[in-house]
């Protein structure tokens, strides 16, 4: 069995500190400086190691990895109306909450793969940012099927571009593709991957707090959410580590493709659904993705997906 | 002299800014980050999730100047959100006035 | 229209929202924060040793709503902290009404 | 009851402080970081390379105490900058006296 | 003599900042992320060279080093009461906060250490953690032994177990321990152990300017608590490097057992002293124990517990 | 022709992030956080390398460079008020935040002279913090000839020598020089020297953001203050590199100075304008420096003063 990364201790600490209601509170400003750097960080890093390949060989891959994601929104959305009795906009927007990726998760994964010592395709990032796109447009599609009123598109499309979210990490892309090629990522590395892992301490230190909080918000449907927030990414892992070996991914290339078809949104997906399915409950989807989903992953969901991946690239 | 206590949206500050700059007002003083309720829902600063957030402006003026005001800030009250008090009040002269 | 002007301690703020949801208020403002002076001394959030706060809300509603609240409200103040003020106002029409 | 509501530059917070407890001032509550328009042209906290704020105090107390004070402020209130607005309240019974 | 280390400088450019009036300010939450940073690299730190010791063959020495502690408090007490004719609660309160621990100092003579090459145990951090406890309650008692009222034991028990510092240094001690032990720390030292020094420099900054700010508080019975300010912790560090060498730390042990006795609170005892105290009045305390005996410490008394540590592991 | 470094590109994103109408928001309090990084971190890192100096050698240089600073707003002056049609005092604010310098346009150029291997003096940045007191001084004094009205220099001086700016600027100095002579560099400068790239990669993310809600306010005066914003810091240069190579400067410091000739403050000066000619536009003054001229320094000027600078070398 693999071990346990000790960052993830630090979600536990938040996620105690809130039932111990301790008086510990991360700054508001913490928080989000915190998330302005992963963000950048995780671009970056991936950005240097896109400069290594030939851009236009692997767009067409990429490319399709996106539009595949697609299919898990409107996988989850029968399985949430029927199975999860919610209505029409709350299934949408909780399925567009799953199709869509969380970024913490996602380093997580590449924080697994450094203790032992694998890499994956820098250009995963891109496929993250780009994921969100289909998933949010997809849910939002479902959500509103037949509603009156009209779909505010344009501010949704505008919302998700230039989120901060996909701005920063297509951002870091950039000037890390750069700094590849031009071979000047020595000083700015210091920062931008040395401190990756412990700033995702503290960050993770604040999700636990934050999905302390949120746990009562899914008491009403608790039985099925709990289920639904661990056996859907586990499906959705499954069908994105076939993709990944199917594809010829490396192993730990394969294994983030998992991560990101099994992670699901609390940042980027609230917001857009917000502005998209205005009367959708936003704590029902944010209370099961912090929750359950995330916890699960960074625990239990890493390491399984690491062993999906070595058991379709032994198959392929 | 009148007081005035509106509560919008903080996103359309700047809107409401640009409008008390066309009637004239010479005065005015807000707060951004207030928390509230009202027919939209909870909107709060510290809710990490939303960034849903009202700001809050006090302005001291004229009543002439205070009917104005309304007259033109009336029709466009809904778009901002919130809501719009009037009540009374005495300046107290010292200041520079700047209203 | 009534305006109530409440300053409590900021850690007794869930408590106060709790209460005035009982009642039925459907709109209130609030702000964190605030620093004063009162019975129990200074009080200011710029004070890093002893991180003592209070919190500031506005409420505007009818006067009939305005005694029921007061009623309910008055016995717990103490435990609250700090003070409520009672003034009038007019609310301007235009917004959803949410009071 | 009166209250009171003074806007100023937030420099002169502490001089403020020190004149409302010279007068023997009880409670008031203040918020820092206000932002506003006056004669000095506008002042934003969120203006980074200005850095010019105001404060916003308010204070109630009683008719006799809220003359005694405009009296003090009066003369100093150009240096202070901002307003100062008086009106009519009520102060519900309840918490310790601290006007 | 010992040189004296360039990050404490930044303590008197602090002080500096604040007596030329100078516009500096550290944002708040500038502030507060520090310090939630040292509290977790100290504790990990601690943790890290924890997971070479079997943790029960030490744990009596340092429980017994806690317990023993309690005897700080109780000995400042007649001095503050009897000398500095101080009423019964704020003696008793000035006495807790002396017989607590400054994080900070701890963290001023870690950085000794590093700077001449020794090292300490690591569970001296659990040391400092624990001596919150017998210190704060023993002060509690003294303060309102036979006073009307009762106290608030439970209040006061919660806001010490856990507060911020405990809860953060204890959950810090609990990850570097569990790094250890798989042998993960690598990426996280790069944030919680390598920039350590860095943040100890912008956190004195901010000591300076706060200490400068307070020292106005202690006018009243200033040449008293000036005295006391430095001779007490010099007879409380002498103590402590004494029990060091007789229970045979190391050098670098006995040295920071002298700087735990030696230095006192001005974070965590206040807030617990408002709650268990709330007669006394806080600015004494805080002037004294952040204006006088903090500054001392960190100059003078460090390298001086330094000495004593050498002169007694020289007797036993 | 050098490359561009890496670390500008941020400066594009922000500015990117503005046209868009991103919700990107750098919160404040990092903001400030990081200017307080980078302030130390370049008096820090040019104390360091000037413990290796005789100070006295060089300070009559240094106090000549900083002499002859004051011809810069003394230039501008005249043709801010016969080309621009400025009115006096605008005029003389605007000469002063020309004549001023800025401290990340010096940070972009010692990563620079990093990227490609050349260093430069550490007295430098002493030169960096002197230079603001004639150049404030010299535009006041033009601003507010035969004004009505008395120049509050008292206030003026106090606000230039003790802004933040200057002081940490200094501060750090002084603590790098101790630290280097006590040869006790090592634990801080994993802080202030390592982390200096990425943190300035943040700080130019923010002030692309202010640049781009700033260029509006030079509308009325566009095309002029467009020529001027370029040609007068490419002359302001040419005149430092010349200076440079004349005291005999290195070719990194040569190229230093003639950046510090060039750039111009957006910080310092608008907050003593605010003072010293409160009847000047700030606008217009900031909409220049950060609009036109810091963009036009970091990209292209930085590469061309040193050319400038090894052409003065060679002719020397
Ligand atoms: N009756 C009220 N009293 C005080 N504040 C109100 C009231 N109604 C609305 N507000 C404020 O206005 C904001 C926007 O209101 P709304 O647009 O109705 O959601 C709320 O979040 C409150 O801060
Ligand atoms: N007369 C007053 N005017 C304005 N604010 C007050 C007044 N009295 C109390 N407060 C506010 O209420 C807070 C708590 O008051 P107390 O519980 O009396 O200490 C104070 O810190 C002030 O912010
Ligand atoms: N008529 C007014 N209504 C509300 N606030 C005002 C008014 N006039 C001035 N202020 C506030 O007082 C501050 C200072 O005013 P002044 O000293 O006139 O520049 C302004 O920035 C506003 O915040
Ligand atoms: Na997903
Ligand atoms: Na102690
Ligand atoms: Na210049």
């Amino acid at each position: 069995m693999a071990t346990i990364q000790p960052v993830v201790l630090f979600f536990i600490l938040g996620v105690l500190a809130g039932v111990l209601k301790s008086d510990l509170k991360i700054p508001e400003a913490l928080y989000k400086s915190l998330s302005i750097f992963l963000l950048i960080a995780i671009g970056f890093k991936g950005g240097v190691s896109m400069a290594k390949y030939e851009i236009m060989e692997v767009l067409p891959i990429a490319l399709s990895m996106v539009v595949l994601a697609a299919l898990i929104p409107l996988t989850a959305y029968p399985i949430l109306k029927k199975l999860g009795k919610f209505n029409q906009a709350d299934s949408g927007a909780i399925a567009a909450h799953y199709g869509s990726v969380s970024a913490v998760t996602f380093a997580v994964g590449i924080a697994f793969l450094d203790g032992i010592k694998e890499t994956s395709e820098g250009y995963m990032v891109l496929i993250m940012a780009l994921m969100e796109i289909p998933a949010l447009v997809t849910g939002t599609i479902l959500a509103r099927r037949g509603a009156g009123g009209s779909t505010q598109w344009g501010k949704l499309m505008h919302e998700i571009l230039t989120g901060t979210s996909i701005f920063l990490m297509v951002g870091g892309v950039i000037v890390g593709y750069y700094a590849g090629m031009v071979k000047l990522v020595s000083p700015l590395d210091k920062m931008f991957m040395d401190l990756f892992m412990g700033v995702l301490a503290l960050f993770l230190l604040e999700m636990g707090l934050l999905a302390s909080a949120r746990l009562s918000a899914i008491r009403a449907k608790g039985p099925f959410l709990l289920a639904f927030g661990i056996l859907f990414p586990l499906t959705a892992g499954f069908f994105g580590a076939f993709l990944g070996a199917l594809f010829s991914l490396s192993l730990g290339g394969t294994m983030m493709l998992a991560v990101l078809y099994a992670s699901c949104s609390y940042i980027a997906a609230p917001a857009a659904m917000r502005i998209a399915v205005p009367e959708a409950d936003p704590a029902v989807s944010i209370g099961a993705s912090l929750g359950v989903t995330f916890p699960f992953n960074i625990f239990v969901g890493v390491p399984i997906y690491f062993e999906m991946a070595k058991f379709f690239k032994a198959m392929f | 002299m009148k007081r005035l206590e509106i509560v919008i949206d903080e996103e359309k500050l700047e809107d409401l800014i640009a409008l008390l700059n066309e009637v004239g007002v010479r005065g005015y003083t807000f707060l951004r980050q207030a928390s509230g309720l009202g027919s939209r829902g909870t909107r709060r600063p510290d809710d990490i999730f939303f960034e849903q957030t009202n700001a809050m402006m006090i302005l001291a003026c004229e009543e002439k100047q205070a009917e104005r005001l309304v007259t033109t800030l009336r029709p466009r009250l809904k778009e901002f959100g919130g809501m719009c008090l009037i009540s009374d009040c005495a300046w107290v002269i010292g200041p520079a006035v700047s209203y």
